[in-house]
C-alpha cells in the first residue's frame, strides 16, 4: 500500500506529472522519436522509397532513430574558432529549453472531484471558472497568456543561437527568423485574443469545458493559428530560417553531435506545444473525457496535428522569405482581424 | 525596388557569401556572392571544380577513344553527348548511316533527354526546398534507365552511338517495355503537375524569378529550354534535323514569359513531345541494317552471324581501332537535353583529331546565370541555378 | 518549317485557384501516402537479375586469343595492356580504369573476350584490380555468397514505374 | 527548299563585300585580318547573326600561330539552319586578338576560356582572368601542342 501511495502522491502529482511524464519531457522525448521516423516514413511513402528500415525490419525502422540519437550523442562538437565556447554549447539548451516550458502551463485535462487517479488534487489544482480540477503543471487562470509569451522568447533564442555561432549563413538564418517570429507572433496572439474575446476569458479550461469547440465556433481563427504554427515551427513550407539549400543549416549550421540534436528538437517541441495549445482552443481538448483518459485523448489529437504537420513536408517546396512575410501580412493579417471581429461580434451576441 | 505590388526600401547591408564548392545548393561550382541585404549585387562564378579537360584528352586519343570520354561530362544525358560527337566525325568520315539505325538513334536520344529533363526537374525541386520533386524526378529517369540498360547494355554510360550506326538492335521486348513506359509517364505527368507544376508554393517560387527577356537570351548565348523559356524558337532537331527527326513528327514547345516557371514547363511540355516521339518511332521504325555497309561489310561473316543473327548486335571491325579521317573540319549541332551542343572537330588526316571543341550547354549557361543573379534575391540564387538545369561537369567539361 | 507558336501560362490567380491549388498538392501527397509506389530495391536481400547483353566485367578465352592487340589498341581508358606469356601475346586488364564500355568484346576478331553479368566486385586493394592472364582467364560468373540473396527482375509497369517480380530461372 | 540557306547569305554578304567560302548547304566560312574581325563581326551582326556558338583557338606550332574560330549563328528561323565561321590567325610573338565581346555578349565564355587555355589574350575584354583553371595555372596554357600529355604504350613486359 506505501507504494502505491507513493506513486499517487509524487508521481501523480499534477505539477511532476505534467511536465515531466504526459505532455512533459517523457513524452515529449517519445514524439520527437515517432514524429521524426514518422516524418522519414510518410515522405518516403510518397516518394516511392522505404526509408528507415534496417535497424529493426519488425518495427519498420523505428530503432533507427535511436541509433540516430545515439551516433550523435556520441559524436565529437565541434566548437569553431572564435566563439565563445560558453555561449555556443549554452545557446542550444537554452533554445530546447524555452521550447519545452510552456508544457508546465497548458492544461492537458480536468481532474473530477472524484473518480479519477488524480482526485486526490481536486482543491489543489481547482479551477473556479469551471468548478474542476485541472491536469497542469501550473495552474493559472491566465494560461492562454503565458504559454504565447513563454513561447515568443523562443525565436529570441534562436537568434542568440546564430550570434554566438559567428557564421555568416547563421547570420542569414537569424535574419530571417526575427523577421518571421514577428510575422508569426501577430497571428498567434490575435487568434488567441479572438478565442478569448469570443469566449469570454483566458482560460483554456473553459473554453474546452465550454462544450463548443473552437473550430466551430471561430473558423477564422483556427485557420491563422494552424498557418501561424507551421510559420512558427518552421515546417515546411516555412522553412525558410534553415533553408537547407540557401543557408546550409540557418542558425544551426555550426553545430554538431549532441548541440545539433537539440537544435533540431526545438523546432519539434514547439511544433507540438502549438499543438497543444491548437487541440484545446479549437479541437475540443479532452472534452468529454475528463482525468488521465483526457489526457491522452488530448495529446493524441495534439500529436495527430504534429504528424500532419510534418507530413508537408513531402508536399512542399519552401516560400521565400518576402513571400511569407507578404502572405502573413497581407493575407493572413486580414483573415486574424476578421476572425477578431467575428470573435466579437459572437462573443457579444453569445454571452454564456 | 519593386516587388509584388510593393514598395521596399532597401537599407544598404553590403556582406559577401561564398557559396560552395562545399554547400548543399551549388553543386561542384563556386558562386562569390555579393549581397546588399537580401539582394545580390554581383555573383562571380567560379566553375572548373570538375574539369575533365576532354579538349585536351581529344587531341591525344584516337577518335573511337572519345566516345566514352565526351559522355562523362553529362552523365545522365550520355546519348546526346554521344551522339553529337559521332555526328562531327561521320560528316568527316563522310558516312551514310542506314534509316533504321538514324531511328534508332533518335529513340535512345530521346529517352536520354526525357531521363535528363527529369534529373533536372528534381535538382530544382530539391534546391526549392521540395524533396518529392527530387525522389520523384530520379525514380521515374529509373524507367527509362531501364530502357536504356536493356538496348544498350549499360545503365548510363551507353556509348551506343558509334560512327555509321548503333552497336545494338531494337528487340519486341524493348518495345514493349517502352509502351508501358510511356503509358507510365503519362499518367506520373498528372500527378507531378498536381504536387510540383499547380504547387502555388512551386509557382510562387518560380514565377518572376530569374527573368530573361527574348533580347537577352539571344545576347547571352543562352541554349535549349532557357532559350525557348524566354520565346525564340530555336532546335536544333528542327533547325538541322539530324537522325530521324526530318521525318518525326513533333512540336518545340516555347513560352514568352522568360522566368524560371516557363522554363520548367518548357521541360515538362518537351517530356510529352519526347513520349510522342517515342511512339512514332516504335511504329515507324523502318527494318534494315544499324551499319552502314562500309563498315558493316568488314565484319568477318562468322561472327556476323553469331552477333548480328543470334542477338541483334553489331560487333566492330578491326578498322575502328584507328582510323584515320580525311583532312578536314566539321562542325555539328544537336539538340541535348539541357540545350544546343556543339562539337567542332578538326582533323589532321591522322588517328586523332587535331582539335575537339565541346560546347555544352551548361557551358553557355555560366553566362546567363551570371547575369541573371544579378539583382535577384539570395534565396533566388537556388530557383535561378535549379531553373537553368545548370550540371557543372557538363559547363566544366 | 512548322508554325511558331509560342505559348503564355496564366499569372496571377485569384485566390481560389490558390486554396485549390494547396489543396490538390496535399491531396495529390495523400494519395501516394495511402498508395505507395515503391520503386527502391531492398538491396542485400533482393538483387536485380541483368537484362542479356549487360555490359559487366569481362572475362578472357585465353585458348581462344590470338594475340592481335586490336583490344588493347579500341581500350579508351588504357586498361587493357598485352603482355608477353610464353612467347604469346595476352590481354591484361586493369579494373581500375576499366569504363565497362566493352569495345574490346565488339572488336575481337575471334570472340575471345566475353562480357559477364557480374558488376559488384569488391576488392581489398587496387592490385587485386589488375588482372593477368590467368586470372582474366577465369569465370566471373558465381554464385552469391549468402543463399538468402533474392533475385528479382525489374518489369516495367504502367501504373508503378517499376515491378520486381522474382527471376524464375 | 529550292535556294540553299547559305546561297542567301552568300548574297547578302557579296552585297558588303566579304568573301564567303561556302563549304556546304548550310556551312560556310570567312577569314579575315584580325584587324577587320570587330567590322566585320558587326557586318554579320547587322544581317543577323546574333550569337556565336563557340570560341575557339587552335594552335598551330608548325606555322607559330593561333588560328581563332568564331562558329556564329542566329536564332532566326531561316538563318539558324547556317553556321558561319569567322577566322582570324594571330601570331606567337603577339597573341592578341579584339574582343567580340561589344558585338556578341555570348563570346565572354568562350574568349575567357581561350585566354587561360592558349593564353591568347582578347583585347577589350573586361573579365580576361581563369575560368575553369586553378589561379595558380600562371604561365602555362595547357591547350597549346608544347603541354604534353603523358601517354601509354599498349604493351606491358611483364604482368604485375
Amino acid at each position: 500500500m506505501n507504494i502505491l501511495f507513493d506513486i499517487r502522491y509524487y508521481i501523480l502529482y499534477p505539477s511532476f506529472f505534467a511536465p515531466i511524464i504526459l505532455p512533459g519531457l517523457i513524452f515529449t522525448a517519445i514524439l520527437l522519436l515517432t514524429t521524426i521516423w514518422f516524418e522519414r516514413k510518410a515522405a518516403a511513402r510518397v516518394q516511392m522509397r522505404v526509408g528507415p528500415y534496417y535497424a529493426s525490419k519488425r518495427l519498420g525502422g523505428y530503432l533507427q532513430l535511436v541509433a540516430d540519437a545515439l551516433k550523435f550523442v556520441f559524436s565529437e562538437v565541434i566548437v569553431p574558432d572564435g566563439v565563445n565556447p560558453t555561449l555556443f554549447a549554452l545557446t542550444p539548451v537554452l533554445v530546447v529549453a524555452m521550447s519545452f516550458l510552456p508544457l508546465a502551463v497548458i492544461p492537458v485535462s480536468v481532474i473530477p472531484p472524484s473518480g479519477s487517479i488524480f482526485s486526490i488534487y481536486f482543491y489543489d489544482f481547482y479551477d473556479p471558472n469551471v468548478g474542476l480540477g485541472v491536469l497542469v503543471g501550473l495552474f493559472t487562470q491566465y494560461n492562454m497568456l503565458l504559454i504565447l509569451a513563454i513561447e515568443s522568447i523562443y525565436p529570441a533564442m534562436i537568434i542568440l543561437m546564430a550570434w554566438s555561432t559567428n557564421n555568416r549563413f547563421a547570420i542569414v538564418g537569424a535574419v530571417r527568423e526575427s523577421y518571421l517570429s514577428v510575422s508569426y507572433d501577430v497571428l498567434l496572439l490575435m487568434s488567441t485574443i479572438s478565442m478569448a474575446l469570443e469566449y469570454h476569458t483566458l482560460d483554456l479550461v473553459k473554453i474546452v469545458q465550454s462544450g463548443v469547440p473552437g473550430i466551430l465556433a471561430n473558423p477564422l481563427a483556427a485557420v491563422t493559428f494552424f498557418i501561424a504554427m507551421i510559420i512558427g515551427s518552421a515546417r515546411f513550407p516555412f522553412d525558410i530560417a534553415e533553408a537547407d539549400t540557401e543557408l546550409v543549416l540557418g542558425p544551426a549550421t555550426e553545430y554538431s553531435g549532441l548541440l545539433f540534436v537539440l537544435t533540431m528538437a526545438g523546432s519539434y517541441v514547439g511544433n507540438f506545444v502549438y499543438a497543444l495549445v491548437f487541440t484545446d482552443m479549437f479541437l475540443w481538448g479532452w472534452y468529454p473525457l475528463s482525468g488521465f483518459p483526457g489526457a491522452l485523448l488530448t495529446v493524441i489529437k495534439a500529436s495527430i496535428l504534429v504528424f500532419f504537420s510534418v507530413f508537408l513536408r513531402s508536399v512542399y517546396g519552401r516560400y521565400r522569405l518576402d513571400q511569407a512575410l507578404r502572405g502573413s501580412w497581407k493575407y493572413i493579417f486580414p483573415l486574424a482581424i476578421a476572425s477578431m471581429f467575428l470573435g466579437l461580434v459572437v462573443g457579444y451576441l453569445w454571452i454564456q | 525596388m519593386k516587388s509584388g505590388g510593393m514598395e521596399l526600401d532597401i537599407v544598404p547591408v553590403s556582406g559577401e557569401l561564398n557559396v560552395g564548392p562545399q554547400h548543399p545548393g551549388s553543386g561542384h561550382l563556386r558562386i562569390f556572392v555579393k549581397l546588399n541585404g537580401d539582394i545580390i549585387e554581383d555573383a562571380e562564378i567560379d566553375p572548373g571544380y570538375v574539369h575533365r579537360a576532354v579538349e585536351k584528352l581529344g587531341e591525344n586519343r584516337n577518335y573511337i577513344h572519345l566516345i566514352p570520354l565526351v559522355e562523362r561530362p553529362a552523365i545522365l544525358d550520355s546519348v546526346n553527348m554521344n551522339l553529337g560527337y559521332i555526328l562531327a566525325v561521320e560528316k568527316i568520315l563522310n558516312v551514310d548511316v542506314p534509316e533504321r539505325a538514324q531511328y534508332l538513334r533518335s529513340f535512345a536520344a530521346e529517352i536520354s533527354r526525357i531521363a535528363s529533363h527529369l534529373y533536372g526537374m528534381g535538382i530544382l525541386a530539391i534546391f526549392i526546398g521540395h524533396s518529392t520533386g527530387f525522389m520523384w524526378g530520379f525514380g521515374d529517369r529509373e524507367v527509362w534507365v531501364q530502357i536504356l540498360e536493356a538496348l544498350t547494355g549499360a545503365r548510363i554510360t551507353n556509348s551506343y552511338i558509334i560512327p555509321g550506326g548503333v552497336r545494338r538492335d531494337l528487340t519486341p521486348a524493348i518495345i514493349e517495355m517502352t509502351k508501358k513506359a510511356i503509358a507510365f509517364q503519362r499518367k506520373k505527368i498528372k500527378d507531378w503537375e498536381r504536387i510540383f507544376l499547380n504547387n502555388p508554393n512551386i509557382k510562387a517560387r518560380l514565377q518572376d524569378v530569374g527573368v530573361m527577356t527574348r533580347e537577352q537570351a539571344i545576347e547571352w548565348g543562352a541554349a535549349g529550354p532557357n532559350l525557348r523559356g524566354s520565346g525564340v524558337y530555336y532546335d536544333a532537331r528542327k533547325s538541322e534535323p539530324y537522325g530521324a527527326y526530318s521525318k518525326l513528327d513533333f512540336e518545340i514547345p516555347v513560352y514568352k514569359e522568360g522566368d524560371g516557371y516557363a522554363r520548367t514547363l518548357v521541360r515538362f511540355e518537351e517530356i510529352e513531345q519526347s513520349l510522342r516521339i517515342l511512339e512514332q518511332v516504335i511504329k515507324d521504325i523502318p527494318e534494315g541494317q544499324i551499319l552502314s555497309d562500309r563498315f558493316f561489310k568488314q565484319i568477318p561473316p562468322t561472327r556476323l552471324k553469331k552477333w548480328w543473327e543470334g542477338q541483334r548486335r553489331i560487333v566492330m571491325p578491326g578498322y575502328y581501332a584507328s582510323f584515320r579521317p580525311p583532312k578536314g573540319e566539321a562542325i555539328s549541332r544537336v539538340e541535348a537535353g539541357r540545350g544546343e551542343l556543339v562539337y567542332y572537330v578538326v582533323s589532321d588526316g591522322s588517328a586523332k583529331p587535331y582539335r575537339l571543341r565541346m560546347i555544352t550547354p551548361s557551358y553557355r549557361s555560366i553566362y546567363v546565370m551570371k547575369n541573371l543573379l544579378k539583382g535577384a534575391r539570395y534565396a533566388d540564387l537556388v530557383s535561378i541555378y535549379g531553373s537553368l538545369d545548370y550540371f557543372p561537369p557538363e559547363a566544366d567539361r | 518549317m512548322d508554325s511558331v507558336k509560342i505559348k503564355e501560362y496564366k499569372k496571377g490567380e485569384s485566390p481560389f485557384n490558390v486554396v485549390s491549388g494547396h489543396l490538390q498538392a496535399v491531396g495529390a501527397g495523400i494519395k501516394y501516402f495511402v498508395k505507395p509506389q515503391r520503386i527502391t530495391l531492398k538491396y542485400p536481400d533482393e538483387s536485380m537479375s541483368l537484362p542479356t547483353g549487360y555490359r559487366g566485367m569481362i572475362r578472357l578465352y585465353k585458348d581462344v586469343c590470338i594475340g592481335c592487340t586490336l583490344c588493347a589498341m579500341v581500350c579508351p581508358a588504357d586498361a587493357m595492356k598485352m603482355v608477353t606469356d610464353q612467347g604469346k601475346k595476352f590481354p591484361t586488364i586493369n579494373y581500375g580504369r576499366c569504363v565497362f564500355c566493352a569495345f574490346c568484346v565488339d572488336i575481337c576478331p575471334v570472340d575471345a573476350l566475353k562480357e559477364t553479368g557480374v558488376h559488384d566486385a569488391a576488392f581489398s586493394n587496387r592490385r587485386e584490380l589488375i588482372f593477368n592472364p590467368e586470372k582474366f582467364d577465369q569465370d566471373f560468373d558465381q554464385p552469391p555468397l549468402r543463399p538468402v540473396v533474392r533475385k528479382v527482375k525489374a518489369v516495367i509497369d504502367e501504373d508503378k514505374g517499376i515491378k520486381y517480380v522474382p527471376d524464375t530461372e | 527548299m529550292s535556294e540553299k540557306p547559305i546561297d542567301v547569305v552568300a548574297k547578302l554578304l557579296q552585297e558588303r563585300k566579304i568573301p564567303l567560302k561556302v563549304e556546304g548547304d548550310t556551312r560556310g566560312s570567312i577569314e579575315v585580318d584580325k584587324s577587320k574581325l570587330v567590322e566585320t563581326a558587326r557586318i554579320l551582326k547587322e544581317i543577323g547573326f546574333d550569337h556565336v556558338k563557340t570560341v575557339t583557338g587552335i594552335d598551330y606550332p608548325d606555322q607559330s600561330k593561333f588560328q581563332i574560330v568564331y562558329h556564329v549563328s542566329s536564332f532566326d528561323l531561316q538563318l539558324s539552319r547556317v553556321i558561319l565561321a569567322l577566322k582570324t590567325w594571330t601570331s606567337y610573338k603577339e597573341p592578341v586578338v579584339p574582343s567580340l565581346l561589344s558585338v556578341w555578349g555570348s563570346v565572354w565564355t568562350g574568349e575567357r576560356e581561350t585566354y587561360e587555355m592558349l593564353g591568347i589574350t582578347f583585347e577589350g575584354n573586361p573579365d580576361m582572368r581563369r575560368l575553369f583553371l586553378p589561379e595558380d595555372f600562371e604561365g602555362v596554357y595547357p591547350l597549346r601542342k608544347s603541354f604534353k600529355v603523358k601517354t601509354e604504350g599498349l604493351f606491358v613486359d611483364k604482368s604485375s
